[in-house]
């Protein structure tokens, strides 16, 4: 394709995805911003691993643990995508949590054979930066988690 | 995405066909948790057709392994990419399995 | 895939990109809006012929004759895609232009072998809105054209 | 997207692979008029490789078309799929070149 010739410069994708709260629509927002990042040449481990992984990670967060399957309650994705960086941000309507207290070190072999508790940890392994803030004011509902990587 | 099993010889094998996630790990358990209650022993999962695979998919393959050893059976892994390789790295979970480069491997190391 | 026995309700996309005045952008362009169109389930010749021939219309349009090729002026575009709809914007910096005057029949016969001027005609044969509007207020630059296509 | 000329006979066929936009329609063009010049006079463009095609690439097809007559030569099409037969009855082009369903037939039509 002429495309695949052509320099990214200049071309900029941003990506906004609402979906209700339940695990069945994880895997068409990370197909939607994976093909977006492909557009931009980011390399294939990077589509195949980092981006899909860490995004279903924290759409399974946002879905099972911040809004506990409410179907009152929505997930926001926003991805922005340029020829340096993809920033992805998965807003919930939940309850606050601390991430720091709440990563878990999957390698301690206290850990490894647990079920579960590995999703912030591979989020830290898979993305750049991995930071939560508070979508609203003091008082109101719901977190923000922020995952940043550089193109490969 | 969907899951087939087989029977080689006296070893059940299963094909993740697409992402092993949390949309979709049940499915997997139960598949083979049948197999276990039928009295099976021996299990490979082959992952040459998988897409990705999240915490809560690899969570179910250590569950699964445990309740296979369990029941005095054994679990093996063949045919994970170089992709799926570093999630299992970074994870250490590549200490916990037996993992095969090929099915024919895995099918001839029980 | 699971995703594809799930109901698309709920599921709402929203695309911006941005590009230089550049027709080589133009395939990436598309492939990003048919993307985001085929996870919702439009059909087959939406996704093959109405929204890749309208799409490139308005592109080449907005980067040839509103933005002519200045690479100092970029080409916005905006794509909304829910289980009812997509609406398309496509905006650029140029000078205004009367679209209803434009616009020429392409089966005249004495347009018939005409090598050009049957971009506004497609658009309007394949979606079901076609409309033009400012980009800014009075005394501004720049044409919006929005394209609207109900999911078949 | 790439554009393969070879001869069959005395028939210049050309294969479209992937769209035919405003950003390479101008390579197919200087492609066929190259052949022109050098004197060949029949002229196959398949289709069947083919994604979409906008109004600059039809605008390509009707000057080609008339460029090829004016040479005494023709060109013909072939291998439409559903949605770009479509394109060309929506812009009423289908009654101005000689379309065929299959290569084969293309060529024996001349
Ligand atoms: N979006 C969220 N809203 C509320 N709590 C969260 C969210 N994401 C993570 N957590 C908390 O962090 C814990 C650890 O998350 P994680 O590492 O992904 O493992 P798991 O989800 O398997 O428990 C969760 O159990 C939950 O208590
Ligand atoms: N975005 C635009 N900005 C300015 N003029 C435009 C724009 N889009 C269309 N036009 C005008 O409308 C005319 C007809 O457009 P179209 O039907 O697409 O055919 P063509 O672009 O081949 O001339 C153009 O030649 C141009 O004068």
């Amino acid at each position: 394709m002429a495309a695949s010739s052509q320099s990214d410069a200049g071309l900029r994708v941003s990506l906004e995805v609402e979906i209700p709260s339940d695990v069945a629509f994880i895997e068409r927002v990370v197909d939607l911003v994976r093909h977006s990042c492909s557009e931009l040449s980011f390399n294939s481990h990077q589509l195949a691993l980092n981006v899909p992984v860490a995004l279903s990670e924290a759409l399974s967060n946002a879905i099972l643990r911040g809004n506990l399957e409410d179907p009152a309650k929505r997930v926001l994705v926003r991805a922005r995508v340029d020829d340096s960086r993809l920033v992805l941000e998965i807003a919930d309507e939940g309850v606050r949590f601390d991430i720091d207290a709440k990563t878990r070190d999957a390698t301690d072999p206290d850990n490894l054979e647990r079920e579960d508790g590995r999703g912030l940890f591979l989020m830290r392994a898979l993305m750049d930066h991995v930071e939560r803030f508070d979508a609203g004011p003091v008082g109101t509902l719901g977190n923000v988690v922020r995952l940043t990587l550089a193109r490969g | 995405m969907s899951f087939s099993i087989k029977k080689e010889g006296e070893i059940v094998v299963v094909d993740v066909e697409g992402q092993l996630i949390v949309g979709n790990r049940q499915e997997l358990k139960q598949k083979v948790l049948d197999e276990l209650e039928r009295g099976e022993k021996k299990f490979l999962i082959d992952f040459a057709q998988t897409g990705y695979i999240d915490s809560s998919g690899l969570g179910v393959l250590v569950s699964l392994s445990k309740k296979i050893r369990e029941q005095g059976g054994e679990l093996r892994l063949a045919n994970l990419n170089d992709d799926l390789k570093t999630l299992f790295e970074l994870t250490k979970l590549d200490t916990l399995f037996q993992i095969s480069d090929t099915r024919d491997r895995a099918l001839s190391s029980f």
